[in-house]
């Protein structure tokens, strides 16, 4: 049986109408498309009464199905499909064809797109009489929630979701929780000491009955889809009984192997073989590091395991699979600082006196290796003359060409701890200034009150090669002083380089694990940059903190907040609609031969080994279609976009191509009919 | 390994040494170069600051007579090497340039498509294709002890080399550290050496050799190694003339770096022509490697 | 005599109850005719049930006699081989009109099969070739088929050979498909058997299974993933894992089953003779998309790289059946030529 | 070669995600572009069969763009890369058949390259009208020769003479 097709061309007031000859649409449709029943034209489609319009062409029409030709369908699909619905028809038997961003705004020629517009609606049309009715499906909310990270937007996001009554499970890669906040000295502009803002929340989520907490273990692998998705933890061996250790510390005491601590003091400082990153650590459990551990090494010592009151000493203890399941995942992984050694024409790692910016927090901080005071590698000297370098790895085509955003405030406030801790000379090398939120550029205006010598120029190098006497044992900073337009050299004690925020190592890794998508510079990809920052495209995973993008620590708690808040609404919902656009396998022509069985990122395909078929797991499926193109069978149907209705969408947009001419067929039957 | 080779005109003269050398070095290290048939000039600074088009057109001949089996061209001077393989990308991103050189090229019956020859350093060849391994087992001579200091200067670390840190580069350095030299790390290794400021504004020029120079003395080095023709004379013929500017006292040797290769590899000083710089190498290696180099020859 | 006629009489009973059977070849090998007569003694069979009215293969019969049947009078028609010349195309009409059921039976009519590839060529390229280019051959006149000859008595007429092989389906309506090259015997005899029975899928269907070829394949099959396209004689397969994931172009997960798995049997690849399974529309979209899928590379170069080196000539491998019946159908022929062109004349004078 | 008349029709295969999402961008920002291309919309350009393109060309499109998100940033992950995989397997085979590379073009555009994917299509579209008209079927048309050839047979036939049975 026919079906009956109702067309529906907006004029969207002159937004469309204003280049497309709409009603020319409308006759077209009718007069040329098979199957077209109704065909009008309307002020605005979307208005209630463009919908009523449908709805009751549906039932007085009879049609079976509907084109709708406006805007697109990221707008008012799902308008249109309740219209749909309202009118008693199936919403998956719509279509909408976009005329607006695709034709009337972007073409100059009121008659080629016309014609274009045509052939959009003829594509539409013999498409949408292909289409077939599908149900949505519904599925409950796991009330768990598991944040990944615990730097201070995932802290941030348990505790909201915790405090408001909710599950979570704290996965940290490190010994403690705290993240890149726990290392700074003061946070700008307020110069709050950092700790003193951080801990009170570590030891808030150590301790809340909502939470359970994991450190030193990482996400192994998630299956499974939003709402339900199932999740494997790998804890690493700690070496140290978790139950029965108190945290006194004496086995950190007496362990007589001392290490340079790469992690939490940035090679600045020591730890010993077993430690605890810093003093507020939560966990209080010591982590064993077997690579430096005496007894891993030579089988000798054992000194924390004696004079543990405890016992608390594993040395046999190996890494443990936790598994969990959880509704919705929030990532909140962080960075990674860049690796100044790419630029080897600033001399990091060659020349003494120069530092990473994470080097300088230690080195500042009260609790780091120096106790706070600012002295050159030699232990002793205090600089009388300090040089930063702003966008080191950052706005660099060569690097990262993206703003980190936080370096310019943070170089703000070292020149600050400088002047104030050692009164020296501050260079400060900057391509621009960057101050755009609350109290940064009166900060800025601070420091430059102080003295601070702002430069204004790309350092060009960081050499130790002398020209002129006052340079000798100096560490010079070559730049273009781009201002006065003269190239400067700049004789200094101390060069830091703020290097770039960067993806975390294994972003691209977790994101592939968790089934979420990076962008080039390998950030998260949030589902829309403005309206909906913390969603990802994966239903269930939301992203915050610096992983989606470079920012501070305010930005990173709001946005550890914000994806709480959708999971929250998402537990209080209960349930979370799937749309029905999956592929199906059709079982009894499948021959198994497996090629489809790795297309699949979600793991939505398994291979049956005793029918020796590939089978959809509807539930993870998420509607791609590359298994159905894959098939070298053909027998993978996608939903919603199976090969008819694409086909058929192919020949209605070629409609007024040239017809296959001159080849020879039945038609035209030149011998037999003549004889 | 066999290689399309361009000596430019410049290993023709003044820098024989360097041509004999590479030679010389290729034969031990086993890779032929093959002399590309009838190449003309490729520019020097000069051509392209005139007109770029012509200058591209000229200097893509030498591209379009390569023969279809020659897929690789190497060119030790630095000057050569950055012309070459700047035209190649000239003429790979700017289509109209690819179109006009091309119609040039026809007059001649030629023709060449960007990427046809891949332009080459001969110390991307030595680092890359020879390698560490096949290297130390050439060795014959260890360098043990004697300092040097490698000198890259501009052309050919810049821009985009594609094998090398533009800014900081450390392929020479690393090679020979497998060749068991003491290299110095010499931070002004991407620095000036003057180029043609000899010629115009000679205290300019003194004043970017001194800065090289001193610094050589500075780390100590034993003498510096050049992989450009224009670097080795500004270094080596100007030496006398920076001292007396400066009221200094430079000795120090400048040699090409294959030289210095030849001698680690067992060749004796005239296979490799050590002795034709100014400031005479033969002498600190002598002196730095003990005894005499063998004289085993290629 | 009158024994002649009684025996003349008791055919023209039985004929009357039994169905008429036309089994005729266009442009094709005969290895269809050879597979039929596989079947074996069958035959005797079938010819219980029918009369084959035209076979020129296997009986005396003149295109006359098929033209002086009334339409429809064929209950059915088997034709193999594709539509090469004028002659085979007033045949697929003839045949079409006189049959009540029309199948294109075995590769060649279903979808060009080998014959098919010519379609890389039109007909000046392949008159060149034979009449001209191959070494062995000497033709210093240039002289070519013609299709009208001009003799004292008037005018002689060859067929017409055309720039384009089409399939029968592309000429005439066809009611069914029974593809394979040749269809196994087997297969014929199940059709056969389906047809006596009036057992009939649909009409436009495929006579035949809808699964394919790796359905009957006993070798193990894991993930796939493809580093390298490997030529046969590169490698000595291992007979117990699938081919294609040693790299060698099979075309067994693309192929219709039917010949029972004949190839990767002997360890050698599925060259895909039975045509795509199901409604798949086009056989060699199907492998390249297959196996494009499974390339282990992300890198634009190296990818290109596996395929340029694996894959040296892509018409024969993907479409070596199926070009003629292809959604392109051939390869751009070059502007208006005319294979007999000049040399039709000076060699028709000769 | 190029007719200024010859406007080629070219069907467009977007990613719901980024590409087609890049149309929209354009169209919001009235970046102007050639209306050449007829956007057809798919999940992924992980599900563009080679298929669809042949379909294209045989129905008479002049050229084909197939267009998803940028590699390592589909929405599906990494499905981008096997339509990456499938268009060169493609244009391997469409050069043996000689369709010019240029009539089907693989482009990245990210829902924030409006820009970008109107470049593009401005760039195929000039690419295909440089290459002129592909018309694909005229391929199929037979020579001069047949219809009189089909004819010549019957009259043959009619003229044969009679055997009698």
């Amino acid at each position: 049986m026919a079906e009956r097709v109702g067309v529906y061309v907006c004029h969207c007031g002159s937004n469309i109408a204003g280049k497309v000859d709409v009603a020319d649409v409308a006759k077209f449709a009718s007069e040329h498309i098979k199957d077209v029943v109704v065909a009008r034209d309307y002020k605005f489609m979307c208005s209630d009464l463009g919908q009523k319009m449908v709805e009751e062409d549906i039932k007085k029409e009879g049609l079976t199905r509907v084109v709708v030709a406006a805007c697109s369908p990221h707008l008012h699909e799902k308008t249109f499909r309740r219209a749909c619905s309202n009118g008693g028809l199936n919403p998956y038997l719509l279509d909408m064809t976009n005329i607006r961003e695709h034709c009337s705004w972007v073409h100059k020629d009121p008659v080629a797109a016309t014609e274009k517009a045509k052939s959009l609606v003829s594509a539409s049309a013999e498409r949408v009489k292909f289409q077939q009715p599908l149900e949505p499906m519904y599925v409950d909310v796991n009330p768990t929630t598991l944040v990944v990270g615990g730097g201070i937007a995932g802290l941030q996001a348990t505790l909201e979701l915790a405090d408001a009554g909710h599950k979570v499970v704290l996965v940290e890669r490190l010994p403690s929780i705290g993240g890149h906040m726990a290392q700074f000295d003061k946070t700008f502009p307020t110069l709050d000491c950092s700790a003193c803002i951080l801990t009170p929340k570590m030891s808030e989520v150590g301790q809340h009955e909502n939470v359970r907490l994991l450190t030193y273990a990482e996400l192994e692998e998630v299956t499974g889809s939003v709402g339900n998705f199932h999740v494997k933890i790998r804890q690493k061996a700690r070496k140290v009984d978790f139950d029965l250790c108190t945290g006194c510390g004496i086995c950190v005491e007496k362990c007589p192997r001392k290490v340079v601590d790469t992690e939490f003091e940035a090679g600045m400082g020591m730890r010993k073989a077993i430690y605890m990153p810093f003093p507020q650590a939560v966990p209080r459990v010591p982590v064993l590091d077997t690579e430096s551990c005496i007894w891993f090494e030579r089988q000798r010592c054992q000194t924390c395991e004696k004079l543990c009151p405890t016992k608390a000493i594993r040395f046999d203890q190996e890494d443990e699979i936790i598994e969990v399941d959880v509704g919705n995942i929030i990532i909140a992984t962080g960075w990674k600082p860049f690796d100044c050694t790419k630029i080897p024409q600033y001399g990091y790692g060659r020349l003494p006196n120069v530092y990473t910016g994470m080097e300088f927090e230690r080195l500042c901080n009260a609790a780091g290796p120096t106790s706070g005071k600012i002295v050159l590698r030699d232990g002793k000297t205090v600089p009388k003359s300090v040089a930063i370098i702003h966008c080191v790895g950052s706005r660099d085509l060569n690097h990262n060409p993206y703003c980190s955003g936080i370096c310019c405030m943070a170089a703000l406030k070292f020149a600050h701890l400088l002047i104030e801790k050692t009164g020296a000379q501050v260079y400060s090398f900057y391509i621009d200034i960057r101050t755009n939120q609350k109290d940064y550029e009166e900060f800025y205006q601070r420091l430059l009150q102080e003295g601070v010598h702002f430069v204004r120029g790309k350092v060009s190098e960081v050499t130790d090669a002398t020209r002129r006497p006052d340079e000798t044992g100096k560490t010079i900073v070559q730049c273009e002083d781009t201002l006065t337009g003269r190239q400067e050299r700049y004789p200094v004690d101390m060069v830091i380089l703020m290097g770039a925020l960067e993806p975390q190592f294994d972003a691209r890794e977790l994101g592939l694990k968790c089934g979420i998508s990076c962008s080039m510079a390998g950030f998260y990809t949030e589902r829309h940059p403005k309206l909906d920052p913390v969603a990802t495209m994966t239903d269930g995973i939301f992203i915050a903190g610096v992983c989606q993008g470079p920012k501070d620590i305010p930005a990173s708690v709001v946005q550890g907040a914000a994806a709480a808040a959708r999971v929250a609404g998402m537990i209080t919902k209960g349930k979370v609609m799937i749309e029905p656009i999956v592929a199906s396998i059709r079982e009894e022509d499948c021959s198994g031969c497996r090629i489809c069985n790795n297309m699949c990122p979600y793991n939505a395909i398994e291979f049956d080994e005793t029918r020796a078929v590939s089978r959809v797991i509807t539930a993870l499926c998420k509607g791609c279609g590359t298994c159905v193109s894959a098939c070298p069978a053909g027998v993978i149907e996608g939903a919603h976009f199976n090969n008819s209705q694409i086909f058929a969408e192919i020949e209605g947009a070629l409609w007024d191509a040239v017809p296959p001419a001159g080849v020879p067929g039945e038609s035209e039957s030149a011998g037999v009919s003549a004889s | 390994m066999k290689y399309a080779y361009y000596p430019g005109c410049s290993l023709e003269a003044g820098s024989a040494a360097y041509d004999v050398s590479v030679r010389a070095v290729a034969k031990v290290l086993g890779f032929e170069l093959e002399e590309l048939d009838d190449w003309n000039c490729c520019g020097a600074t000069e051509y392209f600051s005139q007109d770029e088009l012509v200058a591209t057109s000229v200097i893509a001949r030498n591209l379009a007579i390569c023969r279809p089996d020659q897929k690789e061209l190497i060119a030790p001077c630095a000057a050569c090497f950055l012309n070459l393989k700047k035209t190649d990308q000239l003429m790979a991103e700017h289509s109209e340039v690819r179109s006009k050189v091309n119609e040039a090229l026809a007059a001649g019956g030629l023709h060449y498509d960007p990427g046809q020859v891949r332009v080459r350093h001969l110390l991307d060849l030595i680092y890359t294709d020879i390698g560490e391994a096949a290297l130390r087992e050439k060795i014959k001579q260890p360098l043990t002890g004697l300092r040097v200091a490698p000198y890259y200067g501009c052309q050919v670390v810049r821009p985009m080399n594609g094998f090398d840190n533009t800014e900081y580069p450390m392929k020479m350095d690393e090679l020979f550290t497998w060749l068991g030299a003491e290299v110095v790390d010499y931070p002004v290794k991407a620095h000036c050496c003057g180029g043609h400021m000899t010629q115009i504004s000679e205290g300019a020029a003194y004043e970017l050799i001194r800065r090289l120079l001193d610094s050589a003395v500075e780390h100590e080095a034993d003498l510096i190694l050049c992989m450009c023709p224009m670097c080795q004379l500004n270094l080596d013929a100007y030496q006398a003339l920076v001292s007396s500017y400066f009221q200094k006292n430079f000795q120090m040797p400048i040699i090409f770096f294959t030289q210095l290769l030849g001698v680690a590899l067992g060749l004796d000083f005239e296979t490799v022509k050590i002795g034709k710089e100014i400031v005479s190498a033969g002498p600190v290696i002598k002196a730095k490697l003990g005894a005499a180099p063998s004289q085993t020859g290629a | 005599m009158s024994k002649t006629e009684n025996m003349a009489a008791t055919e023209a009973a039985e004929a009357k109850s039994k169905g008429k059977l036309a089994i005729y070849w266009a442009a094709s090998c005969g290895g269809c005719e050879i597979s039929t007569l596989g079947i074996d003694t069958k035959i005797l069979d079938l010819a219980a049930a029918f009369d084959i009215v035209f076979c020129p293969c296997i009986t005396d019969g003149k295109t006359r006699d098929v033209e002086k049947m009334a339409d429809g009078e064929i209950d059915v028609c088997l034709f193999n081989g594709g539509i090469r010349t004028s002659e085979n195309e007033y045949m697929a009409q003839l045949l079409r009109r006189k049959s009540k059921v029309l199948v294109a039976f075995g590769s060649c009519a279903t979808e060009g099969c080998i014959p098919g590839l010519a379609n890389l060529h039109d007909r000046k390229s392949i008159f060149d070739n034979t009449y001209q280019e191959t070494c062995s051959t000497d033709n210093e006149a240039g002289v070519r088929p013609q299709s009208v000859t001009q003799v004292p008595e008037g005018d002689l007429h060859l067929p017409v050979f055309y720039d384009t092989l089409r399939t029968l389906d592309q000429t005439v309506k066809v009611d069914y498909y029974l593809p394979g090259c040749p269809p196994e015997s087997d297969r014929i005899w199940e059709a056969i058997e389906a047809i006596m029975a009036g057992q009939l899928p649909p009409p436009g269907s495929v006579i035949g299974s809808n699964t394919t070829v790796c359905d009957f394949c006993n070798r193990t099959r894991s993930e796939k993933k493809i580093k390298e396209f490997k030529r046969t004689w590169e490698v000595i397969p291992d007979p117990d894992t699938c081919l294609l994931e040693q790299g060698l172009v099979c075309c067994g997960p693309a192929t219709r089953a039917g010949c029972g798995c004949l190839c990767p049997q002997v360890n050698s690849p599925c060259i895909g003779c039975y045509g795509p399974p199901g409604d798949a529309q086009d056989f060699g979209a199907r492998l390249m998309s297959a196996l494009a899928s499974v390339i282990d590379s992300n890198d634009p170069r190296e990818i290109q790289a596996i395929i340029e080196r694996g894959i040296p000539d892509p018409v024969g491998t993907f479409y070596r059946f199926s070009l003629a019946g292809s959604l392109l159908r051939r390869g751009k022929r070059p502007e208006a030529e005319n294979g007999h062109g000049q040399q039709a004349a000076t060699g028709g004078a000769s | 070669m190029s007719d200024d008349s010859f406007e080629p029709k070219i069907v467009g295969f977007l990613c719901n995600w980024c590409s087609y999402r890049a149309a929209d961008l354009a169209g919001t920002a009235r970046i102007s572009h050639a209306p050449n291309v007829r956007i057809i919309r798919v999940m992924c350009s992980g599900r563009v069969d080679p298929t669809f393109v042949l379909k294209a060309l045989s129905l008479g499109a002049d050229g084909v763009m197939i267009a998803g998100c940028h590699p390592g940033e589909c929405h599906y992950i990494e499905q981008n890369y096997k339509a990456m995989r499938r268009y060169y397997m493609l244009q391997h085979t469409l050069k043996a058949m000689g369709v010019e590379e240029q009539r089907v073009q693989l482009v990245w555009a990210s829902a924030a390259e409006g820009q970008q994917l109107a470049d593009a299509i401005d760039k195929l579209v000039a690419d295909v009208k440089a290459l002129g008209p592909l018309g694909w079927s005229k391929n199929w048309a037979e020579n001069g020769d047949r219809i009189r050839a089909l004819e010549d047979i019957v009259n043959e036939h009619k003229e044969a003479l009679e055997v009698p049975r």
